[in-house]
Formats: C-alpha cells, structure tokens, sequence
C-alpha cells in the first residue's frame, strides 16, 4: 500500500460522480422501459431522457432538441465527420481538419480519404495552436467541412475556434467541433461561437463512460452512421441508454454550477503549482500553450527518461499518470500530437500529461511533485542519455 | 501486463549505473524508438567480474537489462555470448509480445560490449606488440 | 392505481438483473479507469473488461478474442453489415437479406443500396419464415454476404439459421446473424450453427441498455464503423464502457445458467398458457410460428381492433405490451413485418405482442388474459367493424 | 403523450356506440390506415337530438369521435357542419402532430353523416312529391 492515491488522469476518464449515480440508479432495475414504448414503463423513460437532454443542451447554450445522444464521444466525431461529408458530397468532396486531433477525427478523415474525399491536415506551432491565416487559406472551391477540436487532449492547448467559426460561417463551410476535453470545464456556449456541431462525452466530465452527445444545429442536415430503429432523430439509431443519458444529463448540470462556483479557479491554481514544481526539476519543460489551456491540464517532457518507466514508479507510488510515449501504446512512433509541435522523438517519448479533477487536492499535488522529483532522479541515474551529458 | 519479476527488477534494478573504467563498453538502440541500452563490462581472464547496464527506456527495457547483466555476471565471455533473448525472456518470466526486442537489446547490448572489449584487447595486444 | 404491474414487452427491453447491477455498481465511482491506462486504474478495468468478454464468449460458445464490445445491437447489426459489406466489395457487391429484419438491418441494406451495392430480400411465408431453397437461389457470382435474424422480435418466429449457415457456408459466403431476440433465452453455439457473425445486445438478456456485441469468427475480416483510438481490436473504437461491459458479462453468465436450470421450459408453458387464453377470445389469432417461435414470446392479431387503443387500454390496467400497429409509430403504415407474412392492413394493425420475462408469473398470465378479455369487449362494442359482421 | 381530456375520453367514451334507425349516418377513414368513424345522428327540425359514433382506431381517434359528438349535440345542422377540426384539438386540449388527422376524420364524419341525412331527406321529399 501507497501513503496515498492521487488519480492525475482526468483526460483519460473520470469517476461517475456520487450524485450522477444517484441519478441513474433507478434506471437500471425500476424504471427500466425502452424509451420508445408507450406504456408506462416507457413514458417514464421517454421523460427522463427528454429532461437530460434538456440538461445537456443548457450547459452548451443549445435547444434540446438540437441534442443527439450516442454511445461516447468517437462515436459522435465519427457521425459529425461522416454525417456531414456524404451528406454534401455532391456539393464538394474537400474536407479540413488538423494535425492535433483525436485519433476518432483523423481516422474518420483517413476513411473519407479512402472513400475518394480530399482531406488537407492543418499543421500547429510548437504549442499545439492551429494558425487563422492557414485555415483561410486551405478553404477553396468544394470545401464542405472543417474538424477542429476545442482544446487537445495530450497537452490542453485551446485552439482559436471562435475565430475558426466566424471564417467557416463566412466561407460557407460547416464547422465541426471536438469539444470531448472542453466541454464541461470550460465555458461553451455554441451560439456565441458559432458551432454548427460540437461532440461531447459524459465520462469526461464525472459522468458514465459509453454516452456522448453530438450538438446538432437546428438546420444542419448530416446522414447517421448507425442506421435503424429512427431514434434520436433518425441520427443515432438503437434503444436509448436511459440510465448513460440520465447521468449524462445530471453530469451536464453539475458542471454547469461548477462552471459559475469558482471551482475552475482554483483547479488552475492547483494546475499552475503543479507546473511550477514539475517544471523546476531540471529538464521538465511545460508542453502545450502556457496560458491558453485547460484548467485542470498538465503536460511536461522530462529530458533523458522514456514515459512508460515514469508512469509505472508513478504508479507504484499511488499516482495515476499518462504518457505519449509509443511504449504505452505499443508502436515505436511516439505522440503524433508532440511531434506535429516539432517536439524530437527522444523528447516526445519523455512525455508526461497529469490531468486534475474536482477533488484533486493541494496535498495531492505537493505529493505528486515530490514523487515525481524523486522518479526522475532515480531513472535518470540509470539513464545513458543524462549521464552522458554530464 | 507484466510479470512480477520484470515488475520487480524494474522497481528495483540490480547493476544499474555506470562503471568507472570499464573494460568494454556497449551501446545499442535509438533515441528515436525510445530504447537506448548502454552495458559496461569489467573482465578478467576471459570471464566477466563486473557488469553494470544504463538504459533509456520502457519498464521492460530496464528489467531486461538488469536480467541480462545478472544472468552473464561471473560467466566466461564465451558462455555469455551464448546467451540469447529467449534465455532472457525467460528468466523474467515472460514478457509481453511488443516488448520481446526489449530482450533482443539485451542481447545485443551484451555482445556490443564484449566486442568492445575485444577490439580494445586487440588494439592494446597490437600497441604491444 | 391499478391492481396489479404486468410488464409483458420484455421484446423491447428488460429490467437489469439485481445481480448483474451488483456487479455494475464499482466500476462507475470506485474502479473508473480508462481500460487503455497502464496505471493501476486502467489494469483494473482493462482486466474487469477481459472477464465480461470470457464470459459473453462462454455463453454462446465462441472465443473471447472473437467479441468486440459496441454500443448496442443496432450497432452491432450495422458493423457486421457495412463492414462486411465494404471490405469484401471488390470481390462482389450483391448481399442479401429477409423481409422481416430489424431496421437496424434493413437500414443499413438500404444504405448500402444507395451505395451501390445489389439487395435482395427474401420474402417470408405465413408463418414468417424464409424458405432455404429462396436463399440457395438468391446466391449467385458476386454475392458476399447474408444477414438473416435468429428470431423474429415482432412474431417470435425462428428462423432455420443452422440451414442458412451451412449453405453460406458452401458458397462461401459470410453469415451474419442478429441474435438479439434469442442470444440468453435459447441455445446458441456459433460453432455448432456455423456462424461467421453474430449480433447482440445486453438489454434484451437482463443487461444494462446501450451495451451490445458482435461475435467476429476468428478469421473473418470486416471494417469498422466507428473510427478513432483503435479499441476492440480496432473494430469498434471509443472509451470501453466498464460497467455496462461489466453487467453484460454477468447477465450473459446468469443467462447461461437459466439455459439450463429449467427456467425456459416454465416460461414455454407460460408462453402457451397465455397464447392459449387470448386465442380462445373470438377472433384472436396467434401470428408466428406456433412451435418454433421464442419461448417467451406471445403474439396475436385481434379482429375489427387498432392495436394502439388495446396498449393504452392495457396500460390503464397496469399491463405494459407493444403492437405493430401504425398508430404506435407514428406512420401509416403498420407493421412490414405482418405485412410481409401476408396479414391484411386491417389485420396488421390490430397487432399485439406480450413478451414474458423470467419474473413473469401464472397470475400474471391470468391477470392479463383477463384485462384483455374485458378490453377486448368493450373496445369491439364501439368497433363498426366489428359491429358490421353481426 | 396525449392530454388528460383525450385519455378521459379514451378511457370512457361520451356517445359511443351504434345507434337504431338514425337519421343519418356518415362513415370515413380507411382499415388500411387503422382508422374508421361511423356518426351516427338523430335529426329533428333541423337539429341534431342525438348523435352517437363507432371508431376503429387509435386512443384520439376515440376520444376525436366522442369529443365531436359531444360537441355538436343540440346544435342545429348548420352550426355543427361550421365545426372544423381545430375546434375539436382545441376542445381535446390539444392532440400530438401526427394524431391531428385524427380530428380531420371527426369532423368530416359529421360532415359525411349530415350529408347522408340531407340526400334522405331529399330522397324522401322526392317520393312524396
Ligand atoms: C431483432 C433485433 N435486432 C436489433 C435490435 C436493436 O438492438 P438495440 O436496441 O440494442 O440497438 C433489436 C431491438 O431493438 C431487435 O429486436
Ligand atoms: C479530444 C477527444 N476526442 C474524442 C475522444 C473520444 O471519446 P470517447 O472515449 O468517449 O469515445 C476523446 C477521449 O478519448 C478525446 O480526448
């Protein structure tokens, strides 16, 4: 046994919150009726899955019915992407996204690049930041569809999609928007912006995993990518997971209060001290955008250490941790994403992202930061890369 | 994922560090693959007295060659050559099949550092004579 | 309130076992790690994960390695179909199916179709069954891939899938099963029956909704239909969903057990008990087979009636049932599947099915043949369709 | 789904029923599409003294037959034949969008039932001159 446990991976998943469980239980064995019947069983569910959806929409500023449920956030990147470019196929097969995104962008762009679409991949600085001027310039003629995510995964860059909105509305381009690691963390509100679609994922944001949502405006035609039975307006058919959408729904409205609390000022508090002690041990640089981040994200190289064999003491000493090294995935490719920041492999394979989450304390970070130093220290002391230096 | 022998060699790595004066020095791997092991081996009389390993990499990189500096220390260098990457997975207990050119390393880091340390003795045999 | 709750649509869903959301409840806010993390969070899950899927395979006698988790049936029945569909187009681009699928199947045949793939659709008989010589004669050069439902969710008919899946065989052509209806509630063993495919879904067998499966013969290549981060063998990506995965696992092991403890031969004679009772009410008829049919599944046509004033009528008394009758679907149309097997309009939509679970008991059955004895009656004295005969 | 007034008149229908020797009788919809009212009306002077309904159909084609029955009863033939669908929904408490055929159907079962009582009437009218 650890003196303590400290999960620092809140971008990988986080825990159903106690009152979002509260929420769902009854859903399981009591009110357990297929939404779409129309007995009473069914009433009860249908009613409950309305009255998320309703939760859902207000914490992104939508209208419920503008709210598609799926089964997770891939799966509703894979329906904004696929949904939007073969329903405008006939008006334009050129579609944009960027270098950064998560695997379920790119590889849906990499199955429209099969199925004959042209895909351009925009590229970002060395703090993961898409460029204005470079999307400008890759909308031409045929052009339908533009993928970009609201804040990264792997190092909590917010990219410049307000501004990436007003250019698509202007260009005529639907605008498509990952918003799996912002939504819920921080303030989004899809009018404002200018979202013609936004994916969302419950286990993101202390609801259960296997629910997502795809924001819909009212007004966009896209085509499903699960044909059948018409639910969710014929978007995303299937029997509807009441008790995920409940919780989803619960999880939507306690963000919503965290949001307003002052809980995320004082996650950035705790994210900037995090960063301030991992990168005063020498060699620890901060990846990602200093400033233009996620409030509960920290990402950091250490020099000369590989990412797998941190995570693993991170671990034996209670902490839960992640890493874009290729040894945790299992190819020799390290971090597409901190590559397309210019990062070298050796550093990118040094990678290490410690994500917060709402009961994450200021001792949680004092220990972590003293474990780390000593991890670091004692693998460097094993490491032909430090020593060698020295 | 790991076995509790890799688990705990990695935790606890017997020979690591690097060797003062060594009498054979060998270095295999890439920074860019994320696997760099470097073996340092002190030998007399055909037979390696010490041996000590540094390496950048993965849990089973470290253990591998925590394993395999075990396994050849007190051996003749002929019977450390003999000593292949399956010998090694072996005595770790298995390892998982994307980690197994961890073992390899280790195998290749061992005869590095014994050629190393033959072209060393060849070109002191050759000043002398 | 009403004397009794009846629940008799367990075709539409269940009720998650006691024991299967037992089994559920740590992996929401205790054991909530992201299945794909090395730490200990992850192992936790990612191991959890690996039991559900030993036992999902155990119940219908296949290897783990051949079930890849997915959001649900619907889901499943579109990965099987598109991604057979696609991957084998080069070398055909003619599939077939039968009239009386799910829509989750027919949809994604029709979507195919726009996609430049050949259909065919087999027609059923009376009974609503597909005739084998039909289908040796719908194979042909080019012809890649059926899809054929074990048992029918409207009428409760099975089908000759073993028959099916030796001539698919023969022909070398894929055979994809949904077993929705059946998997749980009747032995199956894909080895034995031959299968390449077949789909399932959790909530139809006591298990958590949004959850289902589609057991991939080792061996067989499809493509997914979800993209992204490469989970379940990268055939269905997305953040694994624990504890749905987790409860799946557990209704599967618990229905194994009902497979042979007896509960299937108490729910036939049940099943008969009440296909007995309605059908001695003047002009009920059972439609579906009457021996090879679900053994919990009762489904009848009653003269000169709309079945969606029985439903409610039903519901007032506390009885939850379902009927294929356009005015519960909001179409004009009533069912496809009775008006594949020959039913009149009329008739079709005067449909009722009651679809018996485990806890369903002979006062139930009592209960219910009652209220529609009475319902009947009173619904028909208003009837100037019933009224006209006499 | 549906508002208390259509389920209360679902659940215990004002009118229904056939009606003996009635002075016209109106008969619309289609088995195909699961729906049929048959009006039943008992005519004096010009106004409408009873009227009763049979309906094949859904819970609001129900309740649409009871409400329009109950609505036209007193009322003399003109006033009724000025009852329009919408008064119907308006008088149910509304019906969901794909139910408002069902008030269709009412009102043209009133229609078609005075319209019978009228061709009789002249019928009748016709063998006495
Ligand atoms: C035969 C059949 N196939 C597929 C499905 C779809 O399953 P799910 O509701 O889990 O998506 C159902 C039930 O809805 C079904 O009865
Ligand atoms: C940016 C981003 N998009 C999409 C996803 C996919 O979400 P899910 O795991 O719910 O399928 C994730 C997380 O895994 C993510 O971080």
């Amino acid at each position: 046994m650890t003196e303590r446990h400290v999960y620092l991976d809140h971008s990988a998943t986080t825990a159903v919150d106690s009152a979002v469980l509260e929420a769902m239980l009854p859903y399981f064995s009591e009110r357990y009726g297929n939404a779409n019947s129309l007995h009473l069983w069914g009433r009860v569910a249908r009613k409950a899955v309305n009255a998320a959806r309703e939760q859902v929409a207000s914490l992104i500023g939508a209208e419920s019915s503008e709210i598609i449920f799926t089964g997770g956030g891939s799966e509703a990147d894979n329906l904004a992407i696929k949904g939007a470019a073969f329903t405008h196929r006939e008006k334009g097969r050129h579609v944009i996204t960027t270098a950064v995104e998560h695997h379920a962008v790119l590889d849906s762009f990499k199955w429209l690049e099969k199925e004959g679409f042209e895909i351009t991949i925009l590229p970002v600085d060395e703090t993961g930041m898409v460029s204005i001027p470079d999307l400008k310039n890759a909308i031409r003629e045929g052009t339908t569809f533009v993928s970009m995510m609201f804040a990264n995964n792997e190092v909590g860059t917010i990219q410049p999609v307000a501004e990436a909105a007003r250019i698509c509305r202007e260009r005529g381009v639907l605008f498509h928007v990952d918003g799996v690691q912002a939504v819920g963390h921080i303030p989004v509100d899809v009018r404002e912006l200018g979202f013609d679609m936004l994916t969302m994922s419950a286990h993101k944001m202390y609801g259960p995993k296997g629910v997502g949502a795809l924001y819909v405006r009212k007004g966009v035609k896209i085509e499903p990518v699960i044909h059948g039975g018409g639910q969710e307006r014929g978007l995303r058919s299937g029997t509807e997971n009441t008790a995920g959408i409940v919780g989803f729904g619960k999880a939507a409205e306690i963000a919503s209060w965290r949001l307003v609390d002052g809980s995320i000022d004082e996650e950035t508090r705790l994210r900037d001290l995090l960063i301030e002690r991992a990168t005063a041990i020498e060699e620890v640089s901060l990846t990602g955008h200093r400033t233009k981040r996620l409030p509960f994200h920290a990402s950091v190289c250490v020099g000369s250490l590989e990412g797998e064999s941190m995570l693993l003491r991170l671990d034996a000493a209670g902490i839960g941790a992640s890493s874009g090294s290729a040894c945790t995935s299992g190819s020799l490719e390290p971090s597409y994403v901190l590559l397309a920041m210019g990062l070298s492999h050796e550093a990118a394979h040094g990678s290490l992202r410690l994500t917060l989450g709402k009961d994450t304390s200021e001792e949680d970070i004092v220990y972590v930061a003293e474990n780390l130093q000593r991890i670091v220290t004692d693998l460097r002391a094993m490491s032909p890369l430090w020593k060698n230096r020295g | 994922m790991y076995s509790e022998k890799v688990m705990d060699l990695f935790m606890h790595p017997i020979n690591a560090g690097k060797m003062e004066n060594p009498d054979g020095v060998g270095e295999v791997g890439n920074p860019r693959c994320g696997d760099i092991m470097k073996i340092y081996l002190r030998i007399k009389d055909d037979r390696i007295e010490d041996v000590s390993f540094e390496t950048f990499g993965c849990a089973s990189a470290i253990a591998s060659s925590s394993m395999v500096t075990e396994m050849v220390k007190g051996l003749t260098i002929d019977e450390a050559l003999a000593i292949s990457n399956k010998d090694v997975v072996k005595a770790l207990g298995g390892l998982p099949p994307q980690k197994i050119h961890c073992s390899l390393l280790a195998e290749e880091g061992i005869q590095a550092a014994i050629e190393d340390y033959r072209s060393k003795q060849k070109a002191r045999t050759e000043a002398k004579a």
